[in-house]
């Protein structure tokens, strides 16, 4: 069973889509002949040739609005939009008119089209580069948005998301992109819309994404040893969320910690605490609490981006909080 | 020098227009009869720069455009009903009922939409030219705007994409000297929006939007380059709307007596005289094909006033395609 | 005691303002000759001139970024973005901008910057002209958001907008543009950061904000019939949200719906839910409800929209559910 | 014409670029020994384009520019001890450790801020000289941008409402040929950015950006006649950056040879010869320039080596102004 890096992963996916379906194509910012900002792509325009693999000039509003006047012209694009920090600069494309032409138009068209990003903090990238976008996108119904934690979810949530004909952002985490793992031969494109338990545990919830579920994971580990078993959600698909996979967990442990790598306020955490409030309240036998940014920044500092980031610490810490509030 | 159509192409284009130009005026009346709810932006003086740029037009081109769009619609094919249907929100309407009358749209005649944001549409339009590129389809993407959304971001980032990639698209400013309330001049330092093809290396001819030939003419040129793989051009059509901004605006910006000057250009009249000086209308066939268009847009507003309005449940289709 | 509408309330404040500081500024598309496309601002042109009062090429990112530059040099600018809708065109600028600026400087700079913008549905305006904001621009701490209710609280609270050494955005509702309501004549510039029990109750509270509380209020009303106490609060301020006060009611009633005029997801009201679910969670005697669009966007169709904007019988029915279930 | 400075502000500017080019090689040293975190974006080849800028302004003046951005705040004055405390994140850095290299800020020297977001600090800029426009302070605002930059939507708006305006406003085009690791010319359609003022009735500029006297003489000019109340200019200074795009590129996708011809016109070098031309310097004075510029730089990273990060609390601090 072959194991590959997060990075690797992006790359077969892409491969693998634009080998198999001759309406796949790929542009953004440096991505064919330079291989991308973060090396992800490299070897694709070599491959498949300056039609299908472009080179974009520095203009966002314009690489989501092409990608979408192809999506409902017959071409499947995949948009690359280098950091997510980017989605700002292209929002109007993305909300008004990504998000909404299906609907607006009362069902006209399909829009098979998918955008990648790389976010997330941790590399001293500073307060413009480091940040966590599934949030902005997601009060925008009609874009589904994914954020994979792993080398086989980002395999098959990428082929499952250009598959897709419906309008997906797939979020990849700077921080994971040297990670590997095992991405079986046979792993087909997923479906979109599932959350995975990545470790069973009888005591409190903890759901998260990305760089903070494997901080969660760790988390649980050490929790492990003091006797305290968690049980950790991976996210995965942000829209169409999976309340069910959340749901059924509160159900068991009664207790609940949501961490996110963002700001506290209009962030997904609050969907989950939410979800819980409603649909989990009877279940509840403790506050929620969100292991979130708070109302800080991303500062360039060292120490300071260390702190403000979710850690193990703090994660740890919440989770006793909620056991020993009741 | 400018193409002279076939007499059925005048024809047609001289029935769309008049058409237009009653739809429009009816649409006003329903509005502020409140029969519609919301807003409309009309075209009315316009109507040359949409049927001559369709008759230039052919099968798998694809067009965008803006809220003031009624006349691009109807150009390229909408049928009365399905406008005057999406105008009232009724199910029978060219968007179900979900666009309204700032998003006439019609995928089966190559109208991928029309935009609310002003400068989007144009982006949007570059995707098609490129799937035209990719495919080798031998298509061609338009795409309408005004003067004022020249000076939006939007149109930069397209214009420059459109040239890099020589994408198969013609970008057409309808220069009606407004935007909103703000006389051109105000917001844009240059006198003619043509000359910001120069930016893209792109060419940038400026043509009398009151003309539907000129603007016919010019289209086709610039067509048949982008067809040729020469890539994209910028063309300008000096125009004038007739009415307000939108629904309720009096237009009291205007400047005195400039409306009418306008008027003694009005597009219909200049196709219907040159008709009349080459023997191929008179004035009674033109009452005629008057009265038959004020009958199919009566029809098409009483028809649509029949509809019924979308279910409930519309409201939670099509969000996201199912399948 | 002077009543005005809350469109008179808007010019008012920015009158005020305008005479007491000349280094108060003012401008967007159509705002000066013509005085607005809501008929917000007549007159403000002819009397504080051209210079301070401005019109704007169709420009929505050089409009934000010009008055964050103008504010960090010495004036006070206030911006029209005019549609609410329109933020997502220029959010570059307000969140990795505005928003950032004084902190990635370590401080250097004030930012007294005020946004105003109009949201909101029930016009026929259409999928791209009906949106509400406060949700998209809460993830980026560093911008303030408000969202005044009645005409007292426009003024109060755009002047106090005007005053802070941070930027704020005001959100006008359309649809209350012609509500009048009485402005005493000494109203001062009002703090931001306050929430106001509209009406008190005892058995549920509700909180929304702008054309959801006013509907929240005939809710309230109605139910009073049917011997059902609601409190009403309106938010009146995003950012900083005023916790105690909805907690303080929760702490009373026990029972908790929170109505958007937006889409479900990262919506502010899970940030209110949230709040109940940890810091209120041993009150809760009941699920809290969000009454929202849920994942459905606003459609032009008058029956359409009439029912994917939350409204009165859908915040009863909403109310009744919260004290039946438990 | 280009105008020769004084000889005081050529040995300013000339011990300016020394010590720039010297930081910015130690700069790179710290990020590859893993002593910084993070990345960077070295300016090295284009230091002409900071120092004749720079020699052209006055006190009052505001500078807008980019995460390339070293070069502009050594120019102005910022001291090197708070850039490298800042690159080490340290409390004493430039922004109290908060913003790192892409963030090089000093409002007492007037640098308003360099942006890692392309394009977005050109309306920043634009408001700075809107302030000074309506206080009529005199002052100009200074913008900094690359060739890359001239693509995006921003840039567009912002010169189109500078010269609508007529903002006393500058903007400094560094071409250096690559946006990243493209070529310019695969991604901009004209061969000169200069050009694009066409679309705005803007003056646009082109100037030999490795020649620190040719900078100032066309700054100078523009900058006067913006004080002057006749509106902005776009000056676009042809350069070379040695180094890659940021810290790890190695610039694999440069044309073979191009480096050696432009390190042959090297910015310290034209001055340098011009001053031992006009014998105003010698070899000996100048190794000990070099010197001098070497100690400062060693002394500013000794010192910030030193200096402690901030308190976590710092994190809280600054979100908002309090008070
Ligand atoms: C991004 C954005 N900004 C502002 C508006 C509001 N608006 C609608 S139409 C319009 C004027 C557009 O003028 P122009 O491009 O000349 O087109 P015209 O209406 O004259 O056809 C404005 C400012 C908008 N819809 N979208
Ligand atoms: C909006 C945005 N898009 C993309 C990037 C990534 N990026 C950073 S620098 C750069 C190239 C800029 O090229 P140019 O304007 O020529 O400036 P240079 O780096 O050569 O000084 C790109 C694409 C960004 N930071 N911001
Ligand atoms: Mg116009
Ligand atoms: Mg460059």
């Amino acid at each position: 069973m072959p194991e590959m890096t997060y990075r690797e992963a992006v790359a077969k996916a892409l491969t693998d889509e634009l080998a198999s379906d001759p309406d796949v194509i790929f542009f953004g910012e440096d991505v064919a002949e330079a291989g991308g900002v973060f090396k992800v792509t490299p070897g694709l325009y070599e491959r498949f040739g300056p039609d299908r693999v472009r080179d974009t000039p520095i203009s966002e509003q314009a690489i989501i609005g092409t990608a979408l006047g192809a999506a409902i012209t017959g071409l499947r694009p995949v948009a690359e939009l280098m950091f997510a920090d980017f989605v700002p600069v292209a929002l109007d494309q993305l909300a008004n008119q990504v998000a909404k032409y299906r609907y607006m138009s009362g069902g006209q068209f399909v829009v098979p089209l998918t955008v990648r990003a790389a976010q997330g903090g941790g590399n001293g990238f500073g307060t413009q580069h480091s940040q966590c976008a599934e949030s902005w996108l997601m009060n925008f119904p009609g874009i589904k948005v994914v954020s994979p934690s792993t080398p086989v979810d980002m395999y098959g949530l990428l082929r499952g998301a250009i598959r897709e004909n419906n309008p997906v952002f797939v979020l990849e985490h700077k921080g994971l992109y040297n990670m590997k793992g095992e991405v079986p031969d046979d792993t087909a494109p997923m479906k979109l819309g599932e959350s995975k338990v990545m470790r069973e545990g009888t005591d409190v919830t903890v759901v998260a994404s990305q760089l903070m579920m494997h901080r969660s994971l760790e988390a649980a580990e050490q929790l492990a040893r003091e006797d305290i078993s968690c049980e950790v959600i991976d996210v995965r698909s942000f829209v169409p969320l999976d309340k069910a996979t959340i749901l059924h967990s509160l159900a068991k442990t009664n207790h609940l910690v949501v961490v996110e790598e963002a700001p506290h306020q209009a962030g997904w955490g609050g969907d989950i605490a939410s979800l819980a409030a409603d649909e989990g309240v009877y279940w509840l036998a403790a506050p929620v609490k969100r292991v979130n940014m708070g109302a800080a920044l991303i500062a360039y500092s060292p120490p300071l981006e260390d702190e403000v980031l979710p850690n193990v610490g703090r994660i740890m810490r919440a989770v006793k909080s909620v056991l020993t509030d009741a | 020098m400018i193409t002279s159509l076939p007499i059925e192409r005048r024809q047609q284009a001289l029935r769309l227009m008049i058409e237009t130009r009653l739809a429009e005026e009816k649409i006003q009346e329903l509005f502020l009869a409140n029969l519609i709810r919301g807003t409309t932006h009309l075209a009315i003086g316009h109507e040359a720069v949409a049927v001559g740029t369709a008759a230039a037009l052919i099968t798998g081109d694809k067009v965008t455009c803006t809220y003031r769009g009624h006349h691009h619609a109807l150009a390229l094919g909408m049928s009365l009903r399905a406008m005057m249907g999406e105008m009232m929100g009724k199910e029978a309407g060219a968007c179900k009922g979900k666009g309204g009358s700032m998003h006439m749209t019609d995928a089966s005649i190559g109208l991928l939409g029309a935009n609310a944001i002003v400068g989007a549409q144009l982006p949007i339009a570059m995707g098609a030219a490129l799937t035209a590129q990719v495919k080798k389809t031998g298509g061609i993407a338009v795409t309408f705007f005004g003067e004022g959304a020249s000076n939006i971001g939007a149109f930069h980032e397209a214009l420059n994409m459109a040239s890099v990639w020589k994408l198969p698209a013609l970008f057409i400013c309808e220069n009606n000297l407004y935007g909103e309330y703000s006389v051109w001049s105000k917001t844009t330092p240059v006198q003619d929006i043509a000359v910001r093809g120069t930016s893209y290396a792109m060419p940038g001819v400026i043509v009398d939007g009151q003309d539907a030939e000129a603007v016919y003419t010019v289209v086709k040129a610039a067509g048949d380059r982008a067809r040729a793989g020469e890539g994209p051009s910028l063309i300008e059509c000096k125009t004038y709307r007739y009415r307000g901004h939108s629904r309720t605006d009096t237009a009291p910006y205007r400047k005195q007596g400039e409306l009418d000057e306008w008027l003694k250009r009005d597009p219909i009249d200049i196709l219907k005289a040159r008709m009349i000086a080459d023997s191929q209308l008179d004035e009674v066939e033109f009452a005629e094909m008057r009265q038959a268009a004020e009958m199919a847009v009566v029809d098409a507003v009483e028809w649509a006033k029949q509809q019924p309005y979308p279910p409930v449940e519309a409201l939670y289709a099509d969000v996201y395609y199912e399948g």
